[in-house]
């Protein structure tokens, strides 16, 4: 093929999970192999960060960019790929709303560095070193990449095109993306490849008026495979999160983590599951609201599990609006 | 189930008798009791009237003991139970409170890592042993035995955990225990404790409509919950007699100490031979 | 959002908000902003001149869009929007910041009072850009009113509107009509007898042919809306033809159970038996069985003397409840109040001494057709030498009800004088204030003063036994000193409290409750009869404790409400409202049972929520709580409110 | 400092409702001294607000209160005025304002010299000291009811100690130095 797509792949704050996603797609990596001539991708070949400052504008197709931004570096090599890449892809929940990393938003990094260098059980750091961006070795001086105060999901920092949802995206999903971007049938700018409406819709439990009495955590119960989730007090997602993942979870009697992010009229997946959720506690008044409210565990980290620096009190590009 | 207790400086001496029966009782009733460590005065209602941050910090250094052990406080006498519950009261309501206290314990060595939570031995075991248990456990039911029941002031007041004007903790206690429970409009008007050595005219007329009215209404016996007011009921008996010209002779009991018979404990374990007033021969209806 | 042409009009109100907003100068700053075409500030924005400032702006310099910074939406809203239409703009294209109670009334520092004020214009200005035209709509009423108790203030509103030729559903719990004002013996100021102002009343009520009326009936469902609400109406069987029983007691004089259940209508203080006839004057005048302790029904077992006294076989022990459906266009609710149980303050002791009574046992006492044919007697059937009455029992005390229950004062001088008057006692009344406000009250008061009566002005505290004598404890504080007062009698005069199913009525039909209790109406001032539901209103104790005169003036002012829309025909209904976006509703049903009105249902088919554009109100409950962000809110939307934030916040 | 002797009473815990008082009386009504009172709990609110500060504080009526919390329990505008009450005490105290009486002087310095001692109370050892203090005649009066409580079991010879000893006295002179508020 004479116009081979050239393809950059990026690993940024993120568990390794969207890359080995990549490789998921089974025989199909190949065909990947075939449309696609990969110019950079840290986990699988060897590339220097030189090799990219030398390509010019333009000179990259596509960029799937993985994980959450949260160190200097990351940041560089966001703005780096963006200058060159004429198609920027958001791969997978961390770069696209934050994912988990993202959770340490609600935290300072002077506590996440207290509780790692300092606090735990495990440490002994009598003379409390802590991370630097410079070091005087006995070779010279070596640099680090500086960590954030938080954490930036890809589009807060560069201009992004679309996004791939998910926690990692199934191999469908990327499948799909990648089809698109072969054959040149690119939806708008800004869509998120996966479906539009709320997996709620194509959920196929039965339903009936929604009243919490009591929040069950997933180990507590075996949930009833016919009947909503959340009537059963499991706090599943799927109401707000976006349709496309194939009920992964549903499917095996577990409710949805949320992984889609959310669907096209929702701005705030996680305000929007707590309000939803506030609506339907069986209570009479405050102080019963508060009892039933105290037995749900981490409802920030449910709500939020992958959309926090994307909820609307974060939103807003690094360095200004 | 292990409780902190928290006897008070009576129980260690007039009222040895009220300390004698709830050891019996409570292990009757299966509750270990494990007093506090090195616990000191709660202040009563004197050292409020003389300092106002002194009477927060005495009971305070109370409960940051018991913070260091696990099980709720359990207190057998009134006065002590209102003073603990009045300073966590106070130290959840007024920042200022809060702030002095962490601020003096601070400096001398003292941590409050907790609020273990505060009862009256009463509340205690109605709440967590029960009536219908008590009431399986009677060996021998107090038949015959009237009793009016004399929950004085500050169990009730402000803080406490029944009534405030018609308690039914010690009614229904009584009642399980099989005694006949009198109608008694005394239940919670004061004794006037605290006023019995500086003003005794005063604290001498509110002990005699106590006594008077339990004698109108034909009661064997007073049962209190409080070792001040056993004190004051009985131990002044006689000077209330000759101040207003009566020949009352009623007997003062501590609810367990009744609460000890009816499970079948030995009577001279229950400290029942130290009333100033011997309830002996009203309890001899009880055979 | 660009090209739009926007008018900024910035009101001092006088100096309510130009005395700490610098008005002219929010006036300048917000015609910088992006948008705006015209900033002015005037003295009164809500006069003629103000007005015709708007409407001249909009035709002159082609303005489509308005804010005005004035006082509270629901003052002037309407004024405005009535302004812009005047002007050729849908009255909806306008937004107001509240620069008044928002911020000139709760702000001291006049810069930070004008920085904020200039925040709200912004907030303002950036959401009206978004604001679209939305038309009113009009649906017709129904003519018929339904009307819930008929106690005084049920009876006078259910009678103006039969009277004004309209059809009454009346709907009464109880078994008879009257309320409590039927067991009262007289009334205050001017001691009529109660049941000779009342009695005629109950009986034009059974006689006018356009009022149905339902005793032993309940409301349990209320759907539909202003103009349209369909009412279920439960009624329990009465175990009596009605048709055929005459109300001749001889069941009553039969019964087996015959003087041996407290008579709830005189307070417990006779006993009847589980058939009875409730009083002599009672509405309607039927004999009534008593389910809870007819022996036949408890316990299937009795030798059904009732039924043989019967001469003519009115008694049938096989009725079963009823269920009515009626469409109305109106609701009048006049549920009445619940008398405080003085047990809840042991100190007063009652139940505890026979002679403690409260105020209405004294009337039920003093009512020629009571328990004692009129006279006021102790336990032991003698005549007491001294009687006290304690005001404010359960009253206007933190422990029971913070509020004042209004009548008490003046019952208690009615106690006084009718003691005075039945015998020769020595009367004490314990007062904390002498509350004697009402027309001919104080002079009422003043003649009962010159009747001997002792009035000590200090709460009485608690009443005890001393040597077999009642006692009440108090402090006169005129005299700065403790009494203890010997009576033989103690009237407790105990306060009006909210029924004790008040929130189950509110939640049926969906209106709301103050924090005392009370149903709550839409302005407490110039609104006390309306509820912030669209054709339901309030009439009597219900609404707050009232006395007979303000009673019954609000039953008629609830029925000239009524009236009013029967006779505009149509009513406009606000056309803030949400709707489902089809596309993305998932059908989860979140919001099916949160509607508070009732107008989302779920289209089985589709499986897809609807919403009852007639029913719904716009409260936004649906639309906050929808979690996939189908349900929107006209003039609430997303984007309005995002863009009002940012504006504010800018 | 304190803008009048209302101000001071609401800095205290327990006395921030002051102003809330309708004068109905109830505290004197459900009080079981007032009757000896002449300042009646009502009249010292009063007194209070009057800015009074030296009538109440000299008054040995606020010595009365027996501390039952019936006046407390029953306020209809929720006054706590026990507390008032303790209040009143601690400020005649520091301020050394009140009436001379020797009985309530030496017996609640004896009572609070224990605490400090000791760290418990015993009663015995209050009853001699505060017989001292006043009037040695005192301890005849005591004599027969203490020789019950001896021969009862109920009386403590030797006195009870608690072994952080320092402790509690230096959380006690810490409060005295803060002046006690």
């Amino acid at each position: 093929m004479a116009n081979k797509l050239k393809l950059a792949i990026y690993w940024a704050a993120a568990c390794g999970g969207c890359d080995v996603a990549i490789l998921d797609t089974d025989e199909k990596i190949l065909n990947i192999a075939e449309a696609a001539d990969i110019v950079l991708w840290p986990i699988a070949m060897d590339f220097k960060y030189e090799d990219l400052y030398k390509m010019e504008p333009g000179s990259i197709d596509v960029c799937l960019y993985n994980g959450a931004v949260r160190t200097s570096e990351q940041e560089e090599l966001a703005r780096a790929l963006r200058d060159r890449s004429n198609v920027m892809v958001a791969f997978g929940a961390c770069a696209s709303w934050g994912g988990i990393p993202g959770l340490a938003n609600l935290v300072t990094r002077e506590e996440i560095f207290n509780t790692v260098y300092k606090e735990t059980v495990t440490t002994i750091n009598e003379d409390d070193i802590r991370p630097a961006t410079n070091y005087q070795g006995s070779h010279g001086e070596l640099h680090l990449p500086k960590i954030y105060d938080r954490v930036w999901s890809l589009d807060q920092v560069v201009d992004v095109d679309y996004y791939v949802p998910g926690c990692p995206p199934t191999p469908e999903t990327i499948w799909t993306a990648v089809e698109a971007i072969v054959t040149g049938n690119l939806p708008p700018k800004g869509s998120v490849i996966g479906g539009t409406k709320s997996l709620c819709d194509t959920c196929e439990r039965e339903k009936t008026e929604k009243k919490i009495t009591q929040f069950k955590r997933p180990f507590e119960i075996i949930a009833d495979p016919k009947k909503c989730l959340l009537e059963q007090g499991l706090v599943c997602c799927g109401p707000v999160t976006r349709d496309g993942c194939g009920h992964r979870c549903t499917n095996n009697n577990m409710p949805c983590r949320g992984c889609y992010g959310p669907s096209e009229k929702v701005n705030d997946q996680g305000a929007r599951l707590l309000n939803a959720i506030a609506s339907i506690m069986d209570v009479k008044d405050e102080k019963s609201a508060a009892e039933l409210a105290a037995t749900w565990e981490d409802p920030a980290g449910t709500a939020y599990r992958f959309g926090l620096p994307k909820s609307l009190i974060f939103d807003y590009k690094k360095g200004g609006k | 189930m292990i409780y902190q207790y928290y006897p008070g400086c009576s129980l260690h001496a007039s009222a040895r008798d009220y300390d004698e029966s709830v050891q019996g009782v409570v292990k009757s009733l299966a509750m270990e009791l494990k007093e506090v460590p090195d616990w000191n005065c709660c202040g009563a209602t004197i050292t409020p009237s003389l300092n106002q941050l002194q009477s927060q910090i005495l009971p305070a250094r109370n409960l940051a003991l018991a913070a260091e052990n696990r099980g709720d406080v359990v207190v057998p006498c009134n006065a002590c139970y209102m003073s603990l519950k009045k300073i966590q009261y106070n130290m959840a309501k007024y920042k200022v409170v809060r702030e002095k206290v962490t601020e003096i314990f601070g400096q001398a060595g003292l941590r409050l890592t907790g609020m273990p939570k505060v009862r009256h031995l009463l509340e205690v075991i109605l709440e967590d042993v029960g009536l219908e248990k008590i009431k399986q456990m009677v060996k021998k039911p107090l038949k015959d035995l009237k009793v009016v029941n004399y929950s004085g002031c500050q169990l009730v007041r402000p803080l406490g955990f029944d009534n405030p004007e018609d308690p039914q903790a010690l009614d229904n206690l009584m009642s399980a225990l099989g005694a006949e429970v009198l109608p008694f409009s005394q239940k919670t008007h004061c004794c006037g404790g605290s006023l019995i050595t500086t003003q005794p005219d005063l604290a001498f007329q509110m002990v005699d409509s106590i006594l008077e009215e339990s004698r109108a209404v034909g009661a064997d016996m007073v049962v209190v919950t409080c070792p001040m007011c056993q004190l004051n009921l009985d131990a002044y008996q006689d000077q209330v007699n000759r101040k207003f010209n009566r020949t009352l002779q009623v007997p003062i009991t501590y609810f367990t100490q009744l609460m000890g018979l009816a499970l079948g404990l030995n009577k001279n374990q229950l400290g029942l031979q130290r009333g100033i007033i011997s309830p002996f021969k009203a309890l001899e209806k009880i055979g | 959002m660009s090209g739009q042409k926007i008018g900024v009009y910035v009101c001092h109100c006088g100096s309510n908000i130009n005395g700490v907003v610098n008005c002219s100068k929010v006036a300048e700053e917000a015609a910088q902003l992006d948008g705006v075409v015209v900033s002015k500030d005037y003295k009164y924005m809500c006069s003629d001149p103000g007005q015709e400032m708007i409407k001249a702006d909009i035709k002159e310099k082609g303005l489509d869009r308005v804010v005005v910074a004035a006082c509270s939406p629901r003052m002037h809203e309407p004024t405005f929007r009535k302004a812009l239409e005047g002007g050729g703009l849908n009255g909806y294209l306008l937004e107001m910041a509240n620069i008044r109670e928002h911020v000139s009334w709760v702000t001291k520092d006049k810069e930070e009072a004008t920085k904020k004020a200039l925040a709200l214009v912004k907030g303002a200005v950036n959401r009206v850009k978004y604001h679209q035209p939305i038309e009113e709509k009009e649906v017709p009423v129904n003519d018929a009113t339904l009307v819930i108790g008929a106690g005084i203030a049920g009876i006078q509103a259910a009678l103006q509107v039969a009277e004004a030729g309209h059809k009454v559903y009346l709907i009464e719990k109880k078994q008879y009509i009257g309320g409590n004002m039927a067991k009262f013996d007289k009334t205050f100021p001017t001691l009529d007898c109660a049941a000779c102002i009342l009695t005629p009343k109950m009986v034009d009520v059974g006689q006018n042919p356009n009022i149905e009326l339902y005793t032993s009936s309940e409301v349990i469902k209320v759907d539909g809306y202003v103009g349209n609400f369909t009412v279920t109406v439960k009624e329990k069987p009465r175990y009596i033809n009605h048709e055929k029983c005459t109300g001749c007691g001889d069941c009553a004089t039969a019964c087996i159970m015959k003087n041996r259940i407290p008579h709830e209508f005189d307070e417990g203080l006779s006993k009847r038996g589980a058939a009875y006839i409730p009083f002599p004057q009672a509405v309607p005048l039927k004999a009534v069985i008593d389910d809870q302790n007819c022996l036949l029904l408890t316990r299937k077992k009795c030798t059904l003397a009732c039924v043989k006294a019967c001469g003519r076989k009115a008694i049938n022990f096989n009725q079963h409840e009823t269920i009515h459906e009626f469409n109305v266009g109106s609701i009048i609710l006049a549920t009445g109040f619940d008398l405080f149980d003085a047990k809840r303050a042991p100190q007063y002791g009652y139940g505890r001494y026979p002679n403690v009574i409260n105020g209405l046992q004294f009337e039920r006492m003093t009512n020629a057709s009571g328990p004692t044919s009129g006279h006021i007697l102790l336990e032991d059937g003698t005549e007491p030498k001294s009687v006290a009455i304690i005001h404010c029992v359960g009253s206007r005390d933190e422990n029971y009800n913070k509020y004042c229950s209004r009548v008490c004062c003046m019952s208690s001088v009615k106690f006084a004088h009718m003691v005075k008057d039945h015998t020769d006692a020595e009367v004490y009344e314990f007062y904390i204030d002498m509350r004697t406000f009402g027309k001919g009250y104080e002079e009422f008061y003043n003649r009962v003063q010159e009747e001997g009566v002792h009035f000590i002005r200090g709460k009485g505290a608690e009443v005890a036994q001393k040597n077999g004598r009642l006692v009440v404890k108090a402090e006169d504080t005129l005299l700065g000193q403790y009494r203890e007062i010997p009576v033989d009698l103690v009237i407790l005069n105990t306060a009006l409290e909210p029924r004790v199913d008040a929130e189950k009525v509110a939640q049926t039909l969906g209106i709301s409750r103050s924090a005392d209790g009370f149903f709550l109406e839409s302005h407490i001032k110039l609104d006390p009869v309306t509820t912030t539901t669209d054709g339901i209103y309030l009439a009597g104790c219900c609404q707050s404790p009232k006395d007979i005169p303000d009673s019954v003036a609000q039953g008629s002012a609830a029925a000239s409400q009524s009236l009013a829309i029967i006779a505009t025909g149509k009513v406009k209904i606000s056309p803030i409202s949400a709707s489902v976006d089809e596309n993305q509703c998932a059908g989860c049903r979140i919001c099916v049972g949160l509607c508070p009105y009732r107008a989302i249902k779920l289209n089985e088919e589709t499986l897809r929520a609807e919403i009852n554009q007639a029913v719904c109100k716009g409260c936004g409950t649906c639309a906050a709580a929808c979690p996939s962000g189908a349900i929107k809110v006209s003039h609430f939307d997303n984007d309005q409110l995002l863009a009002q934030i940012e504006g504010v916040l800018a | 400092m304190y803008k009048d002797f209302t101000d001071e009473i609401m800095s205290y815990p327990g006395g921030e409702k002051i102003m809330a008082c309708m004068q109905c009386g109830t505290c004197t009504g459900s009080c079981p001294t007032s009757h000896a009172m002449q300042y009646t709990p009502r009249r010292l609110i009063s007194l209070i607000r009057a800015n009074q500060r030296e009538t109440v504080l000299k008054s040995l009526d606020i010595w009365k209160c027996a501390s039952c919390y019936t006046c407390t329990a029953r306020c209809p505008r929720g006054i706590k005025f026990t507390d008032i009450m303790y209040i009143l005490k601690t400020l005649a105290w520091k301020d050394q304002l009140m009436e001379e009486n020797k009985d309530i002087t030496a017996f609640y310095s004896a009572f609070q010299d224990l605490i400090a001692k000791r760290g418990r109370m015993n009663e015995s050892e209050l009853v001699l000291k505060y017989s001292l203090k006043t009037n040695p005649a005192k301890l005849l009066e005591f004599g027969p009811l203490g020789m019950k409580m001896v021969l009862k079991g109920r009386a403590a010879i030797i006195p009870p100690s608690i072994r952080n000893q320092k402790q509690v006295q230096k959380i006690l002179e810490l409060a005295k130095e803060r002046g006690g508020e």
